[in-house]
């Protein structure tokens, strides 16, 4: 295939990455306050579908497709198949916030207040954000571009890390599984 | 946790942990199921997809029949005995008549013992074939059923001609048979069991080798021969189990013992063996239908019986093999025109019994294919 | 297309800091422990958002090839993958043992 | 919406001339995204009523015959009755997540046509991501599965929905390794890149020759099958339908349904099944390209082979004419006996369009896609008619201890052979060494 050249800009990206902030905001507010966990469930889904697709929107296809595929169709149907597992009706009728609430808000409070304190302040200089700038992006090799990096033999800075994070997946799996199990 | 394989009384109250915790859980399955063949209400206790154990709950068909059986002369009564297991209807008669006229000391002519012998052998192919669609249908396969059922229509078809019923067709009288062999009778069965060979064939060609039925059937709903001598269990699930017994060559009853065929015995009592057993008995059925039609003297086809039966004080006890097992018919008479009283010893309401034990172990699915397997029919469970 | 309207890295660093604080918050103040996990998928995602803005920036710099962000974004999924699993599976042994998913209600070393 | 397809077309390359979706405009944009689905549309009403008749034939019987000729109305009925079916929704149930879950399920299995390429110029778009795409957003439906057993406040869909989220996710791991088997193999270009596009796969497949089918044999072919067992395992249907295994479940995690929200299940279970099959047709069976290119080759050959769409046709008609000769003769079957010849003439004159060399050349592509696809559609009935159902735990068996073991050393072996076969690789493979 010719690698195919993005000479025309993605257009209305304003109108696109606010409506998809708007419901990652709300997918998340949701995700935090609702008391049935299934419905946080499916608010934190369409937050990662939102996601998705402002991966799109920053050229990074691959990422969206894995976090599709791995987010949306894997680790949230395993959140969901434990919430029918143990979903109980008791909880529902408990208080759903902890005793130290007040001091949690406050505390992400501060977090926020240091935020916005660090991009108001290095933004003024504008050195570490200028707008997302049109590099010449060669479209159709991002997969290719981020498997180079994963495992090409040259150009492979993150090969070592690759293989250690299989050896991750496989002490999780183990993990889960002796916690799981009831006998084993 | 109790040991799953001891037979120990359930206790069916609603568990008090969830289903994650304990993992037990108590499903209801019928009485309105599709997989329970009727009726049949049964309630299991999972361990996630695991039985523990189960309980069948009865009755929900029962019709009284032998409380009416005593209200009935026993001319009266022949025509109930066909709405117990309608599916094999015709053995229900040739039982029943049996023991009356063993209780008359009379006996039936040979023609007639023919005849009785050629449709009951017919009955027990339908009866086997309905059987198959069935189970088949129950573990998933959907087209045996069709095919089953379009060669069992011939079959009906004999009968409708011969009695002008098909399924409950009250063939037998006592001391013989009320109609003769209709002109072609013999023609058409013989035809019949030409055309069935292949079909069977047809029948094996879907399922005895396809992987998947073996894995669904193989292992699955064991039972021993002893178990299945300690609960009564009789016909093709005893004889899967490797106990050679058939009350047509154990007790010969008609005229079995002029035929030549071979009783089918399974090794491993699984549910396998118990689809092989049936069918080579279907096959065993065709070579007894063709000696039979091949043999078929002439002569009268009614003995002398009185008008009004009395029979002679006494009891008397006459087992059959039915398709499903020994159906035996005990009836006491005092002497006066109606039974003093009729006990029906149902081959499937024996067999379901062994139900709980084939079923502790195995997996839900595995409950279905056992149930399939006894080939029960609720009509007799309940009576 | 107009200068102020353009969405810079800024834009997404500050949605990815508005998610951080949600997940944030979740995590403190929830008591059932599916959904604080759920709050810690939030966080990671967040991060996830500025790696790949940062690395969209790397880009205009650094050209093309220079995907070492997004490389870092799906280290973190499949970490995300491994917290999930685990997460999950303490949860089903604790909900075994203490028939509770309420994280305060974990206040013993050994059961 | 327009905005978001016209992002879609901005990974759509205007400067060649075989762009898929036909302009980089929104305007054709739509009219495509519009075409495949009432395609799809069409090709789920028309599978119903294939499968009825196909396993009512299996099964020695007639299927629908009364409405309409040979029960071609069937599915319209059908239909109507589904949508004048009262929507009940059980008491105790989540509402809004019972609501929600059959869209989603629907939205998955019609999202992932978008990058589905029944030509090389046809195809709503050509994603980087393709088979990426097609395999994550078919995976969502795993999850409008779940919720909607869940909502559903009932054990038996609730057990089906465990079973079948278990059976998706675990088919789902033996899928990828076939799928990526298949990937590597369109690395072996001149280029020596592979690619994830469903266009590129197809074009893969064309500049080497082959179809993957029969790469490295005997490779492609187990390859396949392992996509084929779990695709079937994947879209819930015989002898994998245990979500829904009606002796067992009643009817799995869509019990509680009824009327429309039932039907979307329908028309989702129907238009995966076509996903998934078109993912198989492109990975292997070479997407849009006729039989034998290279064995029959030459312009004799293209002219008869592009005549084999138009005789299809007709030979549909001839059927459809022989059939309406076999009608009874009575005045009652007068209407349907004319709708039958009817439809019998539209055919033919469809077949008779295709002849137009215009008409031909355009859709000879998406005939022969279409042609590949329906082959699978007849492989699912046919299996529905023979197999029984496994069980539960012979299928995850099934699944973990064969498929997977197997995919994972075709997987190697694919590697292995590629390596080998390509020159580039082997020569990387060297200087690699030669640095060590």
């Amino acid at each position: 295939m010719n690698p195919q050249v993005a000479a025309n800009p993605p257009v209305a990206t304003p109108f696109f990455f606010y409506g998809l902030a708007a419901i990652m905001i709300i997918g998340g507010i949701l995700v935090i306050t609702r008391k049935n966990a299934v419905h946080s469930a499916m608010a934190l889904i369409t937050t990662l579908l939102a996601q998705a697709g402002l991966y799109l929107m920053l050229y990074a296809p691959f990422v969206a497709g894995v976090q599709i595929i791995l987010y949306a169709g894997g680790i949230m149907v395993l959140f969901l198949f434990v919430i029918m597992l143990i979903s109980i009706e008791r909880t529902l009728k408990e208080r759903q916030f902890n005793k130290q609430w007040l001091i949690g808000i406050v505390a992400a409070g501060a977090l926020g207040g240091l935020f916005i304190a660090v991009y108001t302040t290095t933004s003024k200089g504008g050195i570490l954000f200028p707008p997302v700038g049109r590099v010449s992006y060669v479209e159709a090799q991002n997969t290719q571009g981020v498997a180079s990096l994963l495992f090409d033999l040259h150009t492979g800075t993150y090969m070592f890390a690759f293989e250690i994070a299989s050896l991750l997946l496989l002490v999780a799996i183990i993990g889960a599984v002796v916690m799981a199990k009831k006998r084993i | 946790m109790t040991d799953p394989n001891t037979l120990s009384p359930l206790d069916l109250d609603t568990p008090d942990k969830t289903f994650l915790d304990s993992n037990e859980l108590v499903i209801n399955m019928g009485p309105q199921h599709p997989a329970t063949h009727g009726v049949l209400r049964v309630i299991l206790r999972l361990d996630g997809e695991k039985v523990l154990g189960l309980e069948c709950v009865i009755g929900y068909l029962h019709r009284g029949v032998e409380k009416i059986a005593e209200n009935r002369t026993y001319t009266m009564f022949n025509p109930y005995v066909d709405r117990m297991d309608y599916v094999a209807a015709v053995s229900n008669g040739l039982g029943y008549c049996e023991a009356v006229e063993k209780l008359l000391s009379v006996e039936a002519p040979p023609r007639a013992q023919y005849i009785r012998v050629i449709l009951t052998e017919l009955n027990r192919i339908a009866s086997h074939q309905l059987w198959l669609g069935t189970h088949a249908l129950d573990i998933g396969a959907i087209t045996p059923l069709f095919y089953t059922f379009r060669d069992r229509e011939e079959i009906l078809k004999i009968f409708e001609k011969y009695c002008g019923a098909r399924l409950t067709t009250h063939a037998f009288r006592i001391g013989g048979l009320q109609y003769e062999a209709y002109d072609g009778f013999e023609k058409d069965v013989k035809a019949f069991c030409d055309f069935v060979k292949p079909k069977i064939d047809e029948y094996e060609e879907l399922l005895t080798t396809n992987r998947i039925w073996l894995e669904r059937t193989k292992g699955v709903g064991v039972i021993s021969g002893k178990d299945c001598i300690a609960l009564g269990v009789t016909g093709p699930v005893l004889r899967a189990s490797g106990v050679k017994w058939d009350i047509r060559k154990a007790l010969p009853y008609a005229n079995y013992k002029n035929f030549d065929f071979e009783i089918p015995t399974g090794e491993n009592g699984d549910t396998y063996d118990r689809y092989i057993v049936r069918m080579i008995e279907m096959r065993q059925s065709l070579r007894i239908i063709e000696q039979a039609v091949a043999g078929i003297p002439e002569g009268p086809i009614m003995a002398k019986v009185p008008k009004v039966m009395k029979p002679p004080v006494g009891e008397i006890y006459h087992s059959i093999e039915a398709p499903k097992g020994e159906l035996g018919y005990f009836i006491v008479s005092d002497g006066s025109t109606q039974p003093y009283r009729i006990r029906v010893r149902p081959p499937s309401f024996v067999n379901l019994q062994a139900l709980d034990i084939m079923c502790r172990g195995q997996l839900v699915a595995d409950v279905i294919a056992v149930i399939g397997t006894l080939d029960i029919v609720l009509g007799e469970v309940d009576r | 297309m107009h200068a102020m309207t353009e969405i810079s890295t800024l834009h997404y660093l500050v949605l990815g800091a508005a998610l951080f604080l949600l997940g944030v918050i979740g995590v403190l103040t929830r008591r059932n422990v599916v959904i604080v996990l759920m709050s810690i998928e939030l966080i990671l995602n967040a991060v996830n958002l500025n790696l790949v803005a940062f690395s969209r920036y790397w880009q205009s710099i650094h050209g093309p090839s220079a995907l070492h962000g997004q490389v870092f974004a799906i280290f973190v999924i499949t970490d995300a993958a491994a917290e999930a699993a685990v997460g999950l599976g303490i949860l089903i042994a604790f909900f075994r043992n203490k028939e509770t998913v309420n994280v305060d209600e974990v206040n013993l070393l050994k059961w | 919406m327009h905005d978001l397809i016209q992002y879609i077309q901005s990974y759509l390359d205007p400067n060649v001339k075989t762009t898929p979706g036909g302009a980089g405009n929104i305007f054709w944009a739509t009219v495509y995204v519009l075409l495949v689905f009432v395609g799809l549309s069409i090709a789920v009403i028309a599978m119903n009523w294939l499968e009825r008749k196909i396993l009512a034939h299996m099964q020695v019987r007639l299927g629908p015959m009364r409405v309409g000729p040979h029960g071609l109305l069937q599915p319209i009925a059908d239909a109507l009755k589904l949508l004048l079916k009262e929507d009940i929704i059980p008491e105790g149930a989540d509402k809004v997540i019972f609501w929600v879950a059959p869209f989603i399920v629907v939205l998955a299995a019609f999202t992932v046509f978008v990058v589905v390429p029944f030509g090389p110029t046809h195809a709503i778009t050509d994603m980087n991501i393709g088979i990426l795409f097609m395999l994550g957003v078919s995976s969502l439906s795993v999850l409008g599965i779940v919720t909607a057993g869940w909502a559903s406040n009932s054990h038996y869909p609730l057990i089906g929905a465990l079973r079948s989220s278990a059976q998706m996710v675990s088919y789902e791991v033996a899928m990828g390794l076939a799928v990526v088997s298949a990937i590597l193999m369109t690395s072996l270009n001149e280029s020596s890149t592979g690619t994830l596009s469903m266009i590129g796969i197809v074009q893969a497949q064309k500049d080497q020759q082959v179809w993957f089918l029969f790469k490295f044999f005997p490779l492609g072919i187990i390859a396949f099958v392992i996509f084929a067992i779990a695709m079937v395992a994947e879209t819930n249907r015989a002898p994998f339908d245990l979500p829904e295994a009606e002796s067992e479940l009643t009817a799995g995690f869509h019990t509680e349904y009824s009327g429309f929200r039932w039907s979307l299940f329908f028309l989702a279970e129907y238009s995966a099944m076509i996903a998934v099959s078109s993912i198989a047709v492109t990975l292997w069976l070479g997407g849009w390209m006729r039989p034998f290119p290279n064995l029959l080759g030459g312009p004799t050959w293209e002219l008869a082979f592009s005549f084999i769409p138009g005789l299809t046709f007709l030979f549909l008609g001839a059927i459809c004419f022989y059939n309406t000769a076999r009608m009874p003769k009575h005045p009652l079957f007068r209407i349907q006996t004319i709708g039958l010849a009817g439809f019998g003439a539209v055919l033919a004159l469809i077949g008779l369009v295709l002849f137009v060399p215009v008409v031909r050349d355009l859709v000879g592509d998406i005939f022969w896609f279409s042609a590949k696809v329906a082959g699978f559609m007849y492989l699912y009935i046919w299996y529905r008619g023979t197999f029984p159902r496994y069980r539960f735990d012979q299928l995850m068996k099934v699944g973990w201890k064969v498929l997977l073991p197997t995919g994972l050393a075709l997987l190697i072996l694919t590697a292995v052979v590629a390596t080998v076969a390509d020159p580039d690789l082997r020569r990387s493979l060297q200087e690699a060494v030669q640095r060590l």
